[in-house]
């Protein structure tokens, strides 16, 4: 175990945090809503090379672009990032710009698949055919966390078949491992900077007399999730450094990674708001930006205690 | 000892559902979630035609005389109907406090047109700098002859762009302990120098900044003893309490269970079970509502009571309009209006606003203060 | 609703507390360990006719029942009262001593079954069948909670059909119900008993110069307690007032106010004991005891996940 | 960066677990239940052979140089076998405090005998009135010419029965703060006035009271300065943070996922998501206590790592030993032996054991404080 950073990975994610510190402040994030796409950010990241080194002769590893994916939700970036690095890997090539859906299609539909809104290439499972759908953005399906979301009709473009039956399955499969891990950073970085957010707050607010993080009641659960938050680091870097390094155990982190990021965000993003007060709620905050992105993030491939139980036959049930 | 509810009660509230049924239409709602105002002009005065406005309140004041249990029902069927209630709210709350403290001629000038649905009042007390600490506020009153100068701000003023009046916290004195040195106004809101703020929010309600330039007022606007305004904001407070939070909660399981049966997802275990959970959860907080307004009813203080249903009720909201959005999935963050939005936004909005219900008429730790200090006579920390 | 106390059950409560304080000190429930019964507790119980009084010709609500069953969780008396009681109802007669199989058997034996090592009459769902068996107390299992415990073979002692089919599962399950109501009650009193012991030792017991109950971190988790507890007493009274008076509510409020009753008396327990730091795990510390029996009450019908479940499709499920 | 574990760590690793299933026995394990003494001679002794009692220490101090990635696999491996190890984690705290702040002669006299295996040390901390506040304590040593004289009582002086000396802290200024009127000793449990009464917990350990009557000792029994025992006390303190935790948590999930696919429950769907709950925060704990032991094994402090991996795993062991017992049911409480009893009693004596892991070596809320004021910068309350 070496958890230092390579002073590759150190450059790329100085690089990146620099860009989105400059191009992706908070003014910037609420421009972009209620689309929750920034075209300028997007084409700019584009140029730097973030897209491109996701595909497989990128140079990349998964590890890497989980570095990548934490400073997108540190920043709220409203880029698809990670979308478009998990299709991207799947067609093993970059096309502007293409995303993948997370729920097997229903009636030939894949419903609500992020970046849908602003791709022209959605990737889905329909059956058991793993297809490619070129068209233009399709209509926003408006959400809590302006996220660019659409339905997307997988007769209604330039549809091309990748592949079928059990390697369709299996490609999908593995596409989705990869998002799990990423989607995981995505969450600690919200959870992280919602984290400091509260924590700068409570060291800043005044009531009574002293800094409210000088009470116990929050002083302790702030402990909480910072452990959380930690915990969740370890888990999702872990995650996706086993997607590439440790295959079998890959798929199993994957998916506690995403689950457990999907809890922790949604609490610490909701404690910070709370121990704002009022002020959470006034929408000039930052914080109830990171509220409403955090639950998205967590639901978008549906139920998660479902997903919870499915893990759970997958690590124990014989007959799995 | 029983538990079954009052025929009077229940009459009530066969009368108030009826009546509901038919002023709290889907445009009234839809109005209230684009202002985000919650107070509907039409719902309002029909309201006070029926004296529901202060039905607690003596018949010669102008109210029903009814008990804090008959309040509880009133209360509950405009949660579970999702009327809008700031505007009654927070003038209640202010009016409560003139009725005890005012003087005749506020009580003259103020109650009438309240009680006819005629005008609103909002509550300025927040402060930058002052929340859950209300006592510490800054805006300052200063005396200039037989009036007063004010001059400050407040945060969160919901309601003051419909107000007729704010009921001012200000700070007259500052040579004394924070406690003793504030002053209640009742600030009219067309006084020059008054002016306002919209400020939007996360759960999408409207409130307001309020800032107080130079504001002039006759001495006869002031509300209680110079420098005891502490004893008339502790009469307002105790009006704050309401009882009916679980509604909130009742509201929300029985839209998730209608979702549910509609979409066949009751069948999966773990649905039923996390609505069976939160089924359970309003059960208990509608009765510590219940009990609060009972203890209310039999004449004793309640603020132990309605901290408990305030506090749990509020939680509860917030875990479960958390579940039942991860129990529908994406789909339950459409909007409403969205092709494939769930319960017309329903719960979506619920997550959103949860959270805040925490935080306004006394925060979670606030409530938790008064419960182990004065239901449990901990002690201060 | 009128929540004060009728003079009639006053008296029954205040002479029933008498009793137990001073006949089931702690002393006594720990010289009651590991069987868990009190033989002459119990026929001292039986003169002053906490027995009788649950037959259907005893007069007593079951809210009556249910005020008593507090005191026993409160006191932690080691004595059947609710199994007795309940058994009583089924059998319109009391026997010296009856009890209920809360479960349905399997292969004709029920497991487990509460007070079965020391009653010496079993009712129990046999397949389609209400049946009472009489014999000696069976063996004890031993087990955590120090109750009397026992498997027990339907047909190894004298059974008597009490009814059939249909009946026979009214009759059980009305009895489940009311073991339900009268279980929250119990739960409620060690649940109560365990605040008070943990608000009396906060005020004591210093650390850093002040009573821990000045810490936030133990004063609002007390605050939350309390208010789970208020809650389960107005819940489980609630329940078994229904049981008598408003018969299409009493099935689903004994079921809530059953689970919620074995959560809050086993949080609340936890807390109390937790705030006692090393103290409570000393066995001389009464909190352990009813840290231990409130696990038991708790879990005695199984999985509690499982109830919750079965209470949802009750409740919501169009087909039921 | 990457999480694999070394071919060295991996090696260990399998020798220390081929070690542990032929000592830790179930003869052993029997007999530490039955007593409640969490330490077996043979297995002590055993281990002291191979030099893993201070397998941490430098080779030419007897250890073996490990670092604390390899100590985390040692104490990983002896969570997931459920060896008792009190004994030896108990002195080797006192013993690494002796070894930089004890006297030569200490050193000399003490130290071997404890590579050795021949002796154990136990800690004189907790008094009556000073738990987490170790700081506050009563007991007295007051010099009497070459000699000090101690009197007082420690509680839960686990293994004292065993151990050949105490490792106490004593109260020798009250005239100065409280942390700077301390001193700390090394006693021999066979001196005159040093009396134990054995104490019985809920978790079935058997831990002690130890009184103190005039007992004597020469002034080289005082270890460090005197006057300056919190400064040996933190040093001691600073050992007593173990980083693997959360192998407590992996064995219950390991022994529940083999109870409910023997018995078919892990089909049921909230069986199934109850054990990946468990497991997932069973990864997240041993990451924890990984992580902790890395950023040690770096030459940092891990102090506020240490506690997050304390906190966490605890607490969740708390709340999943809770959880299987719900799936199990009653049966899951029947103690060991019992017919029809699950796991050999596993569930029952972890959900005992489980709340006192939320006290002992810091509890929860001493752990919240550290993260919260040194890692997160939080003033004190």
């Amino acid at each position: 175990m070496e958890l230092t950073l390579t002073s590759d990975q150190e450059a790329l994610v100085d690089a990146f945090a620099g860009f989105l510190a400059k191009e992706s402040p908070p003014q910037a994030v609420r421009a972009a809503e209620p689309l929750g796409f920034d075209a300028r950010l997007w084409s700019k990241a584009v140029e730097m090379g973030v897209a491109t080194m996701a595909l497989p002769d990128g140079g990349a590893a998964l590890l890497d672009l989980a570095l990548l994916a934490e400073l997108v939700g540190r920043h709220l970036a409203p880029i698809p990032f990670v979308e478009a690095a998990v299709a991207g890997r799947v067609l093993g090539e970059q096309r502007q710009l293409a995303t993948i859906a997370l729920r097997p299609a229903v009636d030939g539909v894949a419903r609500l698949v992020p970046a849908a809104a602003v791709a022209t290439a959605v990737i889905a499972l329909d059956g058991n055919e793993l297809v490619v759908v070129e068209g233009r953005p399709l209509p926003l399906a408006a959400n809590m966390a302006s996220a660019p979301l659409a339905d997307c009709d997988l007769h209604a473009g330039e549809r091309t078949v990748l592949a079928t039956g059990a390697e369709a399955v299996a490609r999908h499969a593995r596409a989705l491992d990869e998002w799990r891990a990423l989607a995981a950073s995505v969450l600690y970085g919200i959870a992280a900077s919602a984290l400091d957010i509260a924590v700068a707050y409570a060291k800043q607010r005044e009531q009574f007399g002293k800094p409210i993080g000088a009470f116990q009641s929050i002083a302790h659960r702030l402990a909480d999730d910072a452990t959380a938050v930690q915990g969740l680091q370890l888990l999702s870097r872990k995650a996706a450094w086993a997607l590439d390094d440790d295959p079998t155990e890959g798929g199993r982190l994957a998916a506690m990674a995403y689950l457990w990021g999907g809890e922790v965000a949604n609490k610490v993003a909701g404690d910070s708001l709370h121990y704002h007060g009022g002020y959470g709620f006034m929408l000039e905050y930052d914080i109830q930006l990171h509220f409403r992105r955090a639950k998205l993030w967590s639901v978008a491939m549906g139920d998660p205690r479902a997903a919870y139980t499915r893990l759970g036959y997958q690590l124990f049930s014989g007959a799995a | 000892m029983n538990f079954a509810s009052t025929e009077r009660a229940e009459s009530f509230r066969a009368e108030v559902r009826g009546f509901l049924a038919e002023h709290v239409t889907d445009e009234v709602r839809r109005r209230v979630e684009e202002t985000g105002t919650h107070h509907d002009w039409g719902l309002h005065r029909a309201m006070a035609d029926r004296h529901w406005i202060a039905a607690s309140w003596p018949e010669e004041y102008g109210g029903l005389g009814w008990g804090p249990w008959e309040m509880n029902v009133l209360e509950e069927e405009l949660f579970l109907a999702g009327a809008p209630r700031d505007g009654m709210s927070l003038t209640m709350t202010a009016t409560n406090a003139i009725h005890h403290a005012g003087s005749d001629e506020q009580r003259r000038s103020v109650i009438p047109r309240v009680l006819s649905g005629e005008i609103l009042l909002c509550l300025g007390w927040s402060e930058p700098d002052a929340g859950s600490d209300s006592a510490s506020a800054k805006t300052r009153a200063a005396r200039d002859g037989g009036s007063w100068v004010i001059n400050g701000q407040k945060m969160f003023t919901t309601m003051a762009h419909e107000a007729t009046y704010v009921f001012l916290l200000t700070r007259t004195n500052t040579e004394v302990p924070k406690h003793r040195g504030l002053t209640m106004f009742l600030v009219p809101t067309d006084t020059p120098g008054f002016e306002l703020q919209p400020v939007h929010t996360l759960g999408g309600e409207r409130t307001n900044i309020t800032f107080y330039s130079d504001v002039r007022v006759p001495d006869s606007a002031r509300v209680g003893e110079v420098d005891h305004g502490w004893d008339v904001m502790r009469v307002a407070l105790s009006y704050e309490h309401g009882t009916s939070w679980g509604a909130h909660l009742e509201r929300l399981v029985q839209r998730g269970a209608a979702w549910a049966r509609a979409t066949g997802r009751i069948e999966e275990p773990s649905v039923a079970e996390r609505l069976a959970r939160a089924a359970t959860d309003a059960e208990v907080a509608m009765l510590l509502g219940q009990y609060s307004a009972w203890v209310g009813e039999s004449g004793r203080i309640s603020d132990v009571e309605a901290s408990m249903a305030k506090l749990f009720s509020s939680e509860a909201l917030v875990r479960h309009s958390g579940e039942l959005v991860d129990v529908i999935g994406p789909e339950a963050l459409l909007k409403d209006g969205q092709p494939g939005s769930v319960a017309d936004g329903d719960f979506e909005h619920a997550y959103r606003q949860s959270v805040v219900r925490t935080i306004y008429a006394g925060s979670s730790e606030m409530q938790r203060n008064i419960i182990s200090q004065r239901g449990l006579g901990l002690p201060r920390g």
